[in-house]
């Protein structure tokens, strides 16, 4: 377990400058940390920070501390925070990027299935494999792209 | 008119004294003085320096034609900057002066004292706003000092053309209108008639006392609303130098500071004021055996007939009857038993609307506020779960003389055990009211306080942050959270109603500083509804020409130091109109309100800028294009003469005859042809 | 915070910056120049503000100066409709602001250059918003560039009837036209 | 009415297929039979957009263009596929810089998209096009004492509410009522179902199922109404799970299409009733009492 401390060392300028470069996402500066992204979220139950913590700690540049989050994998996409949130920061988007991100750094925790299936669902969709129309069992592929 | 033509090309530098630039004399032209300005460019501090390099400024300045002398300072308003210009014209025997500082709708006056003081004309001035212009806007210093320059260079070549004029004095009427009968509205109306002015008191509804009649007790000493606001109410009533006019709208005002024209209209109440001695037969005889309409007063929690008495403290006590609702208007076949009931006749059911023209010095506005419609913020369940409330629904019930008497029960009865109260509803939120509304956080305790008491309910404040900046605020927060209310520091996200079918509702809340989401039943959940301005705000404002900031409320003169002013001269603001505010700050701004427009009254006078228009009588061929033009009827055509005339008392200097004008004939003071000229070449003649 | 850090700015010489005489009535658009100030709202410094009282007071003949003595823009700035200090008078100016527009254009002058826009006192971002428009659009055409001299285009005798005309057209156009 | 393609989306020809041949019953029913969009691909769902932002519009916008090319809007009864194309749409149309790249990939496949498709769900085609009045003459066997729960999910209503009112949607309790059920008040409407969390956190996502059902159980509903092939799923398919936990009856969970079916005649067959884990035979009871 981490310990409870964080120095200005754990910071990362750096990924604050670009999550409140994310569009809309500037917004998290004015953040009054009223709750409702949180409160309103069905699974916030089951998270380790709230998304109002979890938009705090970018904001402060805790790369490691918000990656490293269950609660970006736990976003069903659901949209009730962005809709309810009074400052109109787009937090389900600001999720979205989370994710992309954790899955370019690598930095998801494996025992979490739901990074390795989303990952399987884009390869299962684009798959490098942009060919010849198939009714797939799952999913249709795009007819004729070879790729984007 | 004298006129001051002539002015000559600059002459070299020759001196200088004091680091300041001074320029030798203009030589003589066509015969008059030469032209000597004098240039004060302002640091304000570091707001102008710290952007615009003054220094170069000035120094620049110092090298215009005709400039005698160039100087900067760090303050000009200061006594030390004006004793600065007033030696000057002495001493360097200056006869025009260019001050570059701040707006002149801050400074003009100040300055043109200080012209005053040292012997001049004081409109022998002109001012340059390179603060809000250039330093405050512009963050590229090398800009910034060149627009600077520029702006002081297009002054200095107007000044050249300015000429002496004396102010006008307009006199003012000593009547006052005051819009609104709330709080605000009575106490301004209150302390000018015990000034001894007349006072036309407006006030839409049918009784005054606004929304403060509504309230049970007021935060943070929690005296009684009624007891404090009834004696006045009927002060206003007694006051032989007020005019009361209820059920009133203002529909048109013309006219100018000192001699306002307003139109107003006043709405059939269907009762003669002057018989009715509010008794209520009349109600107890409607054919209606009880109450059937939604009661205003009570926000709807309880039930009045189509004839009825605003409310038991309305003044004028005195009975009004809804057209929509009684049966006599509707068919024409009631039986008319509320007729019968009065001894004193006073049922009209063919009362007119009447208008009626008032003629006032000044003009009060004090049109209140709404409170924000809590069905705007659906997720919260108002309209649709019986036990949800907005505050001000609340205040009814807590209130001894409401529709329960002061007991707060559900509205099956039932006494609340848990209440949660949502700060913040319709504020701070975008999608509503950005603004914070002031007086929720302290009227929420107040109801957690007064709830808590009468029926020991667990209560739960929802809020965002808890803002109680004023007297004894704090104090009363502590109190209420030592009486053991919950303050729980997050907004609601989600409430409804369980399915066991008792009304007990379910809020889901973050208790941020928990850190976890909190899930808590309550049987009533009260909205503190925030404030708004007026759905109307926009056409009000537009009746009296006054300005909406962004957010709608009625915008003052300066934020700081006209808080009460308008851009309108002679129309005021009191109360919430302006902005949210508590019943104290109200009362403070109103009687501000009343002292500004006393101030302005007891001098009988105004001193108007002399800017009207004048036709230069030769020049004029008397073609009669600007007639037509001019929205105060000043100008009027001399049939023997064939030329144009301007009478100069109904002029308001707008220059738009100036502009129309085919031969050029007409002259605006202070905005002369020559001088906009000057000024355009001014700002574009760049090295 | 500002100091002379700023003076290696974007704003080189060599760069053309254009010039924009901003006439702006006393009620509205000066108070919403003001309240940009106060509320630290930073435009385009291109804008040179001159004071009237009521935009009805613009003469044309003060926009064809501007542009002869090397203005590459002109902006009014007046109240809203029905807003005006003296009831009418930016119905005047809209009124001229059109003819004029189209007497600028038959000399070739683009109608970017031109602009009239209602202001009111409490919009100091639309003022920010329109400075800034108006300097990125006049930016993109460059220098004015006037096909007649400045001297004779100043003048109403020098421009012949092109612009005389016009100055009557706008007096006998006294009767009211629908603002839209 | 513009011409409607109709995008199943890759749910519906599988696990939702009930949702498919219901639609297609009553569209076909109400005179209006449903003309599939050809060569239509995944919309890439919400799990694409976790990987790749600009590849998941380009894949989306691919069904844009092909509605395009038969001038015809898009009719789009998957919850998640009705967010992702309407979220696609609207972006294109704000952001430039996207509308060019994504351009540049459908000119790669020798199509284009110039922003002239609406994204259009049954509920709004059904109460605005072809109307409630319509709808109610072509029943046939009134679903008298049906007490239906409505549940709406929450995609189809945020974060755009395109068609319906945000917090208090209404589209699908006018139809049910038209059928003459009798709609109980779900507070639940548009709470999420979990639906992409219960394959991948059981536990967490049976909770979010179990209180959705146990909500409607406590209303005394006796079936839930949906309108995503995820929620159907996601609530049906795992109930026996959630009732392995938690204390709940057994509630059918059918498309507002199937039930809008059924009171419109059609067999239940025909409707894929059959199709649902937790039977469905108290409603189709219900229908045959009334009908006897």
């Amino acid at each position: 377990m981490r310990p409870n401390i964080r120095t200005e060392a754990d910071r990362s300028p750096e990924f604050a400058r670009w999550i409140t470069s994310l569009p809309g996402a500037e917004k998290i500066q004015e953040c009054m940390h009223c709750g409702l992204c949180s409160a309103s979220c069905p699974l916030f139950a089951y998270m380790d920070y709230s998304p109002r913590q979890l938009m705090h700690l970018g904001r402060e540049g805790f790369e490691a501390d918000v990656l490293g989050s269950f609660t970006i994998w736990l976003c069903t996409s659901c949209y009730q925070c962005t809709v309810e949130c009074p400052r109109q920061i787009p937090v389900t988007e600001i999720m979205y990027a989370l994710k992309r991100r954790a899955i370019e750094e690598g930095v998801y925790t494996e025992h979490l299935p739901i990074p390795i299936l989303a990952r399987e669902f884009q390869r299962m969709v684009a798959g490098g494999i942009w060919s010849a129309r198939d009714d797939s069992r799952f999913v249709r592929r795009p007819s004729g792209v070879d790729g984007i | 008119m004298l006129r001051e033509d002539g002015f000559g090309s600059g002459s070299t530098r020759d001196r200088a004294v004091d680091g300041a630039t001074v320029n030798g004399d203009a030589p003589l032209t066509n015969g008059n003085p030469p032209i000597r300005i004098g240039v004060y460019v302002c640091h304000c501090g570091t707001n102008i320096a710290r952007t615009v390099d003054v220094e170069q400024v000035t120094e620049k300045a110092g090298e215009l034609p005709n400039v005698t002398v160039a100087r900067d300072y760090k303050y000009m308003c200061s006594d030390p900057g004006q004793e600065m210009i007033k030696e000057d014209i002495e001493e360097l025997g200056l006869n025009r002066i260019v001050v570059a500082s701040c707006s002149p709708n801050l400074h003009e006056e100040t300055f043109r004292g200080a012209t005053a003081a040292g012997g001049l004309n004081p409109f022998f001035f002109q001012m340059v706003n390179i603060r809000e212009h250039a330093s405050w806007v512009h963050e590229d210093r090398e800009s910034a000092t060149e627009k600077a320059i520029d702006l002081v260079r297009a002054a200095v070549q107007r000044v050249r053309h300015h000429r002496a004029l004396e102010t006008r004095r307009v006199p003012i009427r000593p009547e006052v209108l005051v819009v609104g009968g709330g709080i605000a509205g009575i106490t301004a109306a209150l302390t000018l008639a015990h000034a001894g002015k007349h006072v036309y008191l407006v006030e839409r509804e049918a009784s005054i006392g606004g929304h403060m009649a509504q309230f049970d007790k007021t935060f943070p000493t929690l005296d009684c609303a009624a007891c404090i606001l009834t004696p006045k109410m009927t002060q206003v009533k007694a006051h032989p130098n007020i005019t009361l006019m209820t059920m009133t709208d203002v529909v048109k005002v013309e006219g100018f500071v000192g001699s306002y024209e307003v139109t107003v209209k006043h709405r059939p109440r269907y009762i003669d004021v002057s018989l009715c001695v509010g008794c209520q037969q009349c109600i107890d005889a409607c054919v209606y055996k009880r109450g059937k309409f939604e009661d205003e007063f009570d926000v709807g929690l309880s039930k009045r007939k189509p004839i009825y008495l605003p409310n038991a403290q309305a003044v004028p006590q005195v009975v009004l009857i809804d057209p929509e609702q009684c049966i006599q208007f509707s068919s024409g076949k009631c039986k008319q038993t509320c007729l019968e009931a009065c001894d004193r006749d006073a049922i009209l059911f063919d009362q007119e609307e009447r208008v009626e023209t008032l003629e006032v010095g000044a003009i009060i506005m004090a049109t209140g506020f709404q409170t924000f419609d809590a069905r705007r913020s659906p997720h919260y369940g108002y309209g649709i779960y019986p036990n949800v409330y907005t505050a001000l629904e609340v205040e009814r019930l807590v209130n001894a003389s409401g529709p329960t008497g002061g007991e707060v029960v559900l509205r099956d009865g039932e006494k609340p055990t848990s209440v949660g109260i949502v700060h913040c509803v319709g504020s701070r939120d975008q999608k509503t009211n950005p603004w914070c509304s002031k007086v929720c956080c302290m009227y929420s305790l107040k109801l957690a306080h007064l709830i808590k008491e009468k029926t020991d309910a667990e209560v739960y404040n929802f809020y965002i942050d808890i803002r109680t900046p004023g007297k004894g605020f704090e104090e009363f927060y502590q109190r209420v959270a030592a009486e053991g209310t919950h303050l729980i520091r997050g907004k609601v996200a989600s409430v409804y109603q369980q399915a066991d079918g008792d009304g007990e509702l379910l809020v889901d809340v973050e208790d941020t500083l928990a850190g976890m989401v909190r899930r808590i039943p309550v049987d009533m959940l009260i909205l503190a509804v925030g404030l708004e301005p007026r759905a109307d705000a926009e056409e009000v404002r537009r009746t009296f020409n006054i300005t909406c900031s962004g957010d709608g409320w009625f915008m003052e003169r300066h934020p700081k130091l006209a808080p009460v002013e308008t851009f309108t001269d002679g129309v005021y603001l009191a109360g919430c109109c302006q902005g949210p505010k508590d019943i104290p700050e109200t009362v403070a701004q109103a009687g501000a309100a009343a002292g500004q427009a006393l101030a302005l009254i007891d001098r009988a006078y105004i001193e108007l800028e002399p800017n009207t228009a004048h036709v230069i009588a030769e020049d004029c061929s008397g073609c009669k294009t600007c007639i037509p033009l001019c929205p105060y009827q000043a100008i009027l055509h001399d049939d023997a003469e064939n030329r144009a005339e301007i009478n100069e008392v109904l002029c308001k200097g707008c220059g738009v005859c100036v502009a129309a004008c085919p031969s050029g004939s007409i002259v605006q003071n202070l905005f002369e042809d020559m001088e906009i000229y000057e000024e355009i070449e001014g700002v574009l003649a760049y090295a | 915070m500002r100091e002379k850090a700023d003076n290696t700015g974007p704003t080189s010489h060599e760069e053309f910056e254009p010039r924009i005489v901003a006439l702006f009535c006393n009620w509205c658009t000066y108070m919403a120049a003001d309240l940009a100030g106060t509320s630290r709202m930073g435009y385009a410094p291109n804008v040179r503000v001159v004071r009237v009282m009521c935009s009805g007071r613009i003469d044309p003949q003060f926009i064809m100066h501007a542009f002869a003595r090397g203005a590459d823009g002109v902006l009014i700035g007046g109240c809203h409709p029905g807003d005006c200090h003296y009831q009418e008078g930016n119905y005047k100016a809209l009124r001229r602001f059109r003819l004029l527009r189209r007497v600028i254009e038959s000399l070739g002058i683009e109608r970017e250059r031109l602009r009239l826009e209602w202001i009111s006192a409490s919009e100091a971002d639309r003022l920010r918003r329109v400075a800034d428009e108006m300097a990125a659009d006049i930016r993109a055409l460059g220098p004015l560039q006037l096909s007649i001299p400045a001297e004779d285009f100043a003048s109403a005798e020098g421009a012949g009837a092109e612009l005389t005309s016009p100055r009557i057209a706008w007096q006998t156009a006294a009767k009211e036209v629908a603002i839209p | 009415m513009k011409k409607l393609a109709y995008y199943p989306g890759c749910s519906l020809k599988g696990t939702g297929r009930a949702y498919d041949e219901s639609l297609r019953a009553v569209f076909e029913v109400l005179g209006e039979p449903l003309e599939e969009l050809d060569d239509w691909n995944c919309c890439g769902a919400t799990s694409y957009m976790s990987i790749d932002k600009r590849e998941a519009y380009a894949l989306a916008s691919r069904n844009l263009a092909l509605a395009e090319r038969e001038k015809a809007d898009l009719l789009t009864p998957c919850n998640a596929c009705y967010l992702v194309l309407e979220k696609t749409r609207r972006h294109l149309a704000d952001s430039a810089e996207m509308g060019h790249r994504v351009r540049r990939a459908l000119d790669a496949v020798g199509l284009s998209y110039e922003g002239d498709v609406r994204i259009r769900h049954p509920l709004e085609v059904l109460t605005r096009d072809v109307g409630e009045e319509r709808i109610k003459e072509a029943v046939k066997e009134p679903l008298k004492g049906l007490k239906v729960a409505p549940y709406y999910g929450c995609q189809i209503v945020r974060p755009y509410a395109t068609f319906d009112d945000q917090y208090h949607p209404q589209t699908m309790d006018r139809l049910l009522k038209a059928t003459g059920a009798k709609v109980v008040p779900y507070p639940f409407k548009t709470r999420c179902c979990g639906a992409s969390q219960t394959g991948t956190l059981p536990e967490v996502g049976l909770h979010l199922v179990y209180r959705l059902l146990n909500e409607a159980e406590a209303r005394g509903a006796d079936v839930l109404a949906v309108i995503c092939p995820l929620c159907q799923f996601n609530l049906d398919a795992y109930q026996s799970q959630v009732r392995r936990e938690y204390d709940l009856e057994p509630i059918p969970i059918l498309y507002f299409s199937q039930i809008l079916g059924l009171a419109l005649g059609i067999p239940a067959k025909k409707l894929g009733i059959d199709r649902c884990v937790v039977s469905a035979n108290r409603v189709l009871e219900r229908r045959a009492a009334h009908a006897a």
